[in-house]
C-alpha cells in the first residue's frame, strides 16, 4: 500500500486548460491517475487529453465523486482555488505553484484545519504512490519502482537524486511526497512520519531536510516521542552553508536557535536517527536498516 | 522586504497610531529646519535597512535645530554594513514613563500570525522571552476570524494590569493592538513590530516601528514600492498624497490652495496671478467630504511659507455643512497661524455659513471675490 | 434637441452592482435616464434600483435593445469591458474610470474606430442633455437646465462651475459634456463640435480646455476651415502655469510648441474665437455672440 | 515612470538588440574594476534622470581603468538639477560610422503608437523633424494588428535603402525595429527612444535608450519597481534574475555552479566544502533547458575569480541532448578561459555524452566524482 494518494483516488486538476497543466495531465495520466475532471470557468464542456472540463469546482464534484485536486493556479488565484476544492468537500488538494502570498497560505491552512482536508505545498512537484500507480503532480515517473520505502522531502531535485540511487540500489518505494519549499506548507515531516508509520508496505522512511524553518525538529521529536517506530533515515542539504546567509528556499533564513544545521542534528541525535552527511550515505543506511 | 521605519510608522498613524511628531531631511539644513519647525530636542535617525542602529551609534539626538544640522552633517553620507545614510527621520525626542514591546510575526509551523507583546520595550523580544517567559504573552490568531476582541482584551490586560487608584489604559491599548493587527493584514506583513510602544504624557506612542512586506504580495501592494529617480522623501510624500486621491504640488507662492478639481484650481490659479497673488500650490483632490478636507489642511501646516489659505467648495454632488464640519473641526484642532478664506456654493450653503461663523469666517459666494480677498488678506500681512 | 444622448436611449450599466454603481444609477434614473439592464458577471438575476442584472453584457443585449453603457469597472478591468460592449454592438460606451492604462486606452480606441462607436472618457464625470432629461455620469444634476448652449469640457470641477453661472444668466444647455481628463480619449473636441454645428438646438458652444494636449487646436482648426459656424466661445484653464511644470490632468505636461497656452490662444485667434480669460468673461461673450 | 538607461538597455538587450558591454559602478575602484574587465577605452555615464547629460558635462571618457576610476570619483556624489549622481554605467567606448535615431511614442490624438525614425542619430529628433522632414519617416501602428512587416520594412529601407554594391543590413534593422515595439507593448512603455543606434563593425548598437513606463500600468509591471533598502545595482542583478526564475548568491569560492533547484544545489555546495573545494556561488534555476543553460553560463562570464565551473544536470523531466546543445553553444561562442565540468544523467544520456565531447567535454555520471574532479581541476589551476 501507500500513503496519501491510491490505485482508485479520483482526481481534479484546476486550471485544467492552461498549456502546463495539460502536459502534466497526460504525463499523470500516463503513469495511471485516475484523473476524472477538469476545471476551468467558461471552459465548461470542452475537453482536455479526454478528461471532462467544468466551468466550476461545483459542477465538477455534483457530477462524479471526486477526492483530489491539483491545481494548476497562478499565485494570485491559488487561494480562492483551494478553498473552492476544500468547500466542496475535497480532502486532498496539491498545491504545485510558487510565490503564493503568506497570508493566503495561511488563510488555507485554516481552511485545511476547519475542513479536515490535507494540503500538499505549496511551491511542490507533488507526490507519487508507485504501488498505486498514482501520481499527482510531475516527478520523472521513470524513475520510481514500487518497494518498501517512504519519502518526503523539502528539495524536488534532491528526491530524484535520491530516487533515482534508491531505484538502482533495488530499493522501491511506498509514497514519495515533496512537502514543498515555502515557509508555510500544509503537510509536513511529522504527518508525513504518522501516515507512514501507520501504512503496512513502508518499511523505512527517508527524509530529505534542508537548513530553516523547523520541520526536521518536529519530526525528530516525534520519532523521539516513540510515536513512530520504523528505521528513519535523515539526509538535510546546506549543512556547509554559513551562517546567516540566506540560501535555498525563501524560508530557509538561518538564525537564532532553531532551524540551525546544529539544532536539527542535535534534534535527530536525541531521537537516535541515522543521519546521511552525503548523499551516498543515504541508501547505506536505509540497507542496514532494512536488514 | 522590508520598509523604512518612517514608512512604517506612517502606516501605524493612518491607523490611528500616534507617533511623533517628525519630518524626513536628506541634508544637514533640511534636518535643521525640521528640528526648528518640530521645536525642543529631536531625535535623528538613518532611515536605512541597519538593525541596532543605536547600537552602531548610528542614532544622534540634538537639543536646538543648529545642533541637529550639524549631528545630520555628520551622519550623511556615512556608510555602514553597506548602505550609505542619505535619509533621516527627524522626530521629536519624546520623554516617557513606561516601554512596551507589541509585535505580529508568523507561526510557521502552524500557518498562522502571533501577536506577541511584552511588557518589557525597547530590548530584543527574544532575549526577554528566554531570560523572563512570563513577561511575554503570545496568541495564535486565526486568519478568518482576525485577532479578537478578547484576544485584544487579554493582551492589553497583561501589560497593563487594572490596578486600584491607577487610570485605566486597557482601552486605548486595546484599540492600538487592533489597529497594529489591521495594518499587518492590510499590507500583507510578513511581520510588525513597535519596538517600544511608549507610554508619554498619559497616552501611548510608537517610538520605533518595522516591518516587512511579503514580497510574494507586491503585486497586491504596488503602493509599497518606489519608482525609480524619486528620493525615498518625495516618495514619501506621493504615495501618501496618491493614497488620498490628491495631487499636490508644492510652487513658490505663499497663498495655500485647498480646491477639488484640476481643472478649477487652475482657473484659481489664473485668477491669483492675475491679480497679483502667489500661489503656494497646486491641488488636485478626488471627491471632497468632512475628513478629506480636514486631512487636507495639513498639508499648510508646517508649511512657514504659507501665509494664508483659501478654500474653495462648490457643493454639486457634496454638502456644504459637511465640508464647513470639516473645516471647522480644523480649526479647533489646530488654531493655524494662517487666515482662512472660504468661497463656498451649492448644496445646504446656508447650513455650511452657520457652521464656519462659529470658527469666525464669512464664506464668500463668488469666486473671483474670494480670490481678491485672500490676496487682499496676503498684501496686509506682508 | 441634444447631441449623443436623447430621451429613449437605453442605457446598460457595467459593474452596476458596486457602492458607487448602485448610488448613481440611483441618480441617473431619477434624473430621467432610461437604464433598462446593468452586468455583473454572477449577480445575473438580482435588480439593482428595480434595474435587471445580467452575468454578461451579450445576455443583456440579447434581452432587449441597448444603445449605451457606463462603465463603473475598475482601471484593470476597463479595456475587457469597454470591448465587451463595442462588440456586442453597443455605440456610445460612457468610461468615467481614471489611471485606464495608456496601452489599453489606445487598445479601446482602436476598437471604436473598427467598430464605429463613440467613446466618452476615460476619467471624466460623462455628460447630461437637459432637454432630453438624459444624464449618463455623475454631474449634480440640479445645477443644468435646457436651453440653447452647448458645453465641452476637459474639467468636470469648471464644468459645474460654468453650468452654475450659465443657467444663473438664464443660458441653459442642449448638452454637456465632460470629455475626460486622459491624455487618450474618445470623443475629442473637433467631434463635439461637429455635433453641435449639426444639431438645431444648440445656437453657441462653450469649450472649457486645459493646457497641455492639442484637443484647442484642434477644434480651432476645424473652425478656421469653416466646417463651423455656430459661434464657440472658450475658456482655457492654465494659462498662468510656468512653462515646463506639470500640473492638471495627467497628460498636460507643457512642452513643445503644441499644446502650450500661447499654442491654443494663437490657434483661437486665427480662427476667430472668443476667448474668456477670466471665467466671469463667459457668460459675457456668449450673451454677446447670442444677441 | 521614466526608467534608466541601463535598465532600457536590458530590456533591449533581452529583446535581442545589442548594446556594448557595460557593468553598474557605485565606487571609483569598482569603475576601475569594470573598466579594466571591459577593456579598453569606456565611457562613464551616469545613471539619472536627468536629460541632455552630455551638455551638462556629465558624460566621462577613459582610455585607461585607472582614468575609469579618477573619472568616476569626480563624477559620484555630483548633485545636478537636484539629482546626486549615485550610480554609473561604465560602458565599452565604441567607434561608428552611423546613427539612426529609432522611437516609439503615443499619437495621443488619435490614441495609437508611432514608429519615428530618422537617418539622423544622436541628435534631438524634434529638431530633425522641424529643419529636415525628409529625414524624418513616421508609421502609426494599430494597436491590436501591432507593428506589420510592411512597416518594418519601410522603415528599414528608408533608414538603409538598399544600395548596390553595400551590403543589405535590411534585415537586421527590421528586426531590431520589430524588437523594439516588441519592449514597448510588452513593457507598457510610454515611450521607448533608441538615439543613436550605431553601424559599428558591421551591425547594429543601441549606444543610447530612454524608456518611460505608464505609471497607470506598474499594477501589471510589478518587476519594474525597485524594492526599498535595495541599491539600482543590487535591483539590477536581482530583477534580470527574477525574471528568469533564478535565485543567484555570490560566494566568496572560485568554483562557479550551474545547478537547477534549491536542494541539489545545497547539497553540491556541501559537497564541495566537505572535499576542500570553495564554491562561488549559491544557484537556483527553475526547469532548465538549452537557451537557459546557455545563459546562466554568463553569469561565470565575466568574473574573474571564477577558475572552474561544474554543471550539474540531472534530466528527469528534461533531456540530456538539449542541455548539452546549451553548453555546446556558449563553449563554442564565447571559448572560455575556464575548464568545465559536467555531470550528466537522465532521459538521452547517450545523445548528451556525443554533444559534449565535441566540444572537449567528458561527462562524468556520478555527482560525488563530478565534484571530486573540479576540486582537483581548480587545485591544478592555483
Amino acid at each position: 500500500m501507500s500513503i496519501i494518494a491510491f490505485k482508485d483516488t479520483k482526481v481534479l486538476v484546476q486550471g485544467i486548460t492552461g498549456s502546463a497543466a495539460r502536459h502534466h495531465t497526460k504525463n499523470m495520466l500516463a503513469y495511471g491517475t485516475r484523473i476524472v475532471a477538469g476545471v476551468r470557468p467558461g471552459a465548461g464542456g470542452q475537453e482536455v487529453e479526454g478528461v471532462p472540463v467544468f466551468n466550476s469546482v461545483a459542477e465538477a464534484c455534483a457530477s462524479r465523486p471526486i477526492d483530489a485536486s491539483i491545481l494548476f493556479i497562478p499565485a494570485a488565484g491559488v487561494k480562492a482555488a483551494a478553498l473552492d476544492a476544500m468547500e466542496n468537500g475535497i480532502k486532498l488538494v496539491v498545491i504545485v505553484t510558487e510565490h503564493v502570498p503568506l497570508q493566503d497560505a495561511m488563510a488555507i491552512m485554516e481552511a485545511k484545519r476547519r475542513l479536515g482536508a490535507t494540503i500538499i505545498g505549496p511551491n511542490t512537484p507533488g507526490m507519487i504512490s508507485p504501488p498505486e500507480k498514482t501520481m499527482l503532480g510531475f516527478v520523472p515517473a521513470r524513475y520510481f519502482r514500487p518497494g518498501p520505502v517512504g519519502l518526503a522531502s523539502r528539495s524536488g531535485t534532491l528526491t530524484y537524486e535520491f530516487v533515482s540511487r534508491l531505484t538502482a540500489a533495488g530499493l522501491g518505494q511506498s509514497t514519495c511526497i515533496g512537502v514543498g519549499g515555502d515557509r508555510i506548507v500544509g503537510l509536513r515531516f511529522r504527518e508525513a512520519l504518522r501516515k507512514f508509520q501507520d501504512d503496512p508496505q513502508t518499511e523505512a522512511v527517508v527524509l530529505v531536510g534542508e537548513i530553516g524553518g523547523t520541520m526536521e525538529e518536529e519530526a525528530a521529536e516525534l520519532v523521539a516521542g516513540g510515536a513512530v517506530t520504523k528505521p528513519v533515515v535523515t539526509y538535510v542539504a546546506g549543512h556547509t552553508a554559513p551562517e546567516g546567509t540566506k540560501v535555498g528556499h525563501a524560508g530557509a533564513i538561518v538564525s537564532g536557535t532553531r532551524g540551525t544545521m546544529k539544532s536539527k542534528l542535535a534534534a535527530f541525535e536525541r531521537a537516535g536517527i541515522g543521519v546521511a552527511l552525503e548523499p551516498a550515505q543515504v541508501v547505506k543506511l536505509l540497507q542496514e536498516a532494512l536488514k | 522586504m522590508r520598509i523604512y521605519e518612517h514608512e512604517a510608522k506612517q502606516l501605524l498613524r493612518q491607523a490611528g497610531v500616534s507617533v511623533p511628531g517628525s519630518e524626513l531631511a536628506s541634508t544637514a539644513a533640511q534636518a535643521q529646519e525640521a528640528a526648528q519647525r518640530l521645536g525642543g530636542p529631536v531625535v535623528l535617525k538613518p532611515q536605512t535597512m541597519i538593525k541596532a542602529r543605536g547600537k552602531a551609534g548610528l542614532i544622534a539626538f540634538a537639543d536646538t535645530p543648529q545642533e541637529a544640522g550639524q549631528a545630520a552633517g555628520e551622519l550623511l553620507g556615512r556608510e555602514h554594513a553597506g548602505e550609505k545614510i542619505d535619509t533621516l527621520l527627524v522626530e521629536a525626542k519624546v520623554g516617557f514613563d513606561q516601554e512596551l514591546y507589541l509585535g505580529i510575526t508568523v507561526d510557521y509551523t502552524e500557518g498562522c500570525p502571533v501577536f506577541i507583546a511584552s511588557s518589557e520595550g525597547g530590548v530584543e523580544i527574544e532575549s526577554v522571552a528566554q531570560e523572563h517567559p512570563e513577561r511575554v504573552i503570545k496568541r495564535s490568531i486565526s486568519p478568518g476570524q482576525g485577532l479578537t476582541k478578547e484576544q485584544a482584551g487579554e493582551i492589553a490586560d497583561f501589560l497593563c494590569p487594572p490596578k486600584d487608584g491607577a487610570v485605566d489604559r486597557s482601552d486605548e491599548l486595546r484599540r492600538i493592538i487592533a489597529a497594529l493587527y489591521g495594518v499587518y493584514t492590510k499590507f500583507d506583513c510578513e511581520m510588525l513590530e513597535v519596538n517600544p510602544l511608549v507610554l508619554a504624557g498619559g497616552s501611548f506612542l510608537a517610538l520605533d516601528a518595522t516591518a516587512a512586506i511579503d514580497e510574494d504580495a507586491l503585486f497586491r501592494q504596488a503602493e509599497m514600492v518606489r519608482p525609480r529617480g524619486q528620493s525615498e522623501a518625495e516618495f514619501e510624500l506621493e504615495k501618501d498624497h496618491r493614497k488620498r486621491g490628491w495631487t499636490f504640488l508644492r510652487m513658490e507662492g505663499d497663498i495655500g490652495i485647498l480646491s477639488s478639481g484640476a481643472g478649477i484650481t487652475m482657473a484659481i490659479l489664473d485668477l491669483m496671478r492675475a491679480g497679483g497673488g502667489r500661489p503656494a500650490n497646486f491641488l488636485d483632490t478626488a471627491q471632497m467630504n468632512r475628513q478629506g478636507i480636514y486631512d487636507a489642511f495639513h498639508l499648510f501646516l508646517d508649511d512657514p511659507a504659507i501665509k494664508t489659505v483659501l478654500v474653495n467648495i462648490f457643493a454639486g454632488l457634496n454638502r456644504c455643512d459637511d465640508l464647513a464640519l470639516g473645516i471647522q473641526d480644523f480649526m479647533t484642532e489646530y488654531r493655524p497661524s494662517f487666515p482662512v478664506v472660504v468661497r463656498m456654493v451649492g448644496n445646504r450653503e446656508d447650513e455650511g455659513r452657520e457652521i464656519l461663523r462659529q470658527v469666525g469666517i464669512e464664506a464668500i459666494a463668488g469666486l473671483e471675490d474670494s480670490v481678491t480677498q485672500v490676496i487682499k488678506i496676503t498684501e496686509s500681512l506682508s
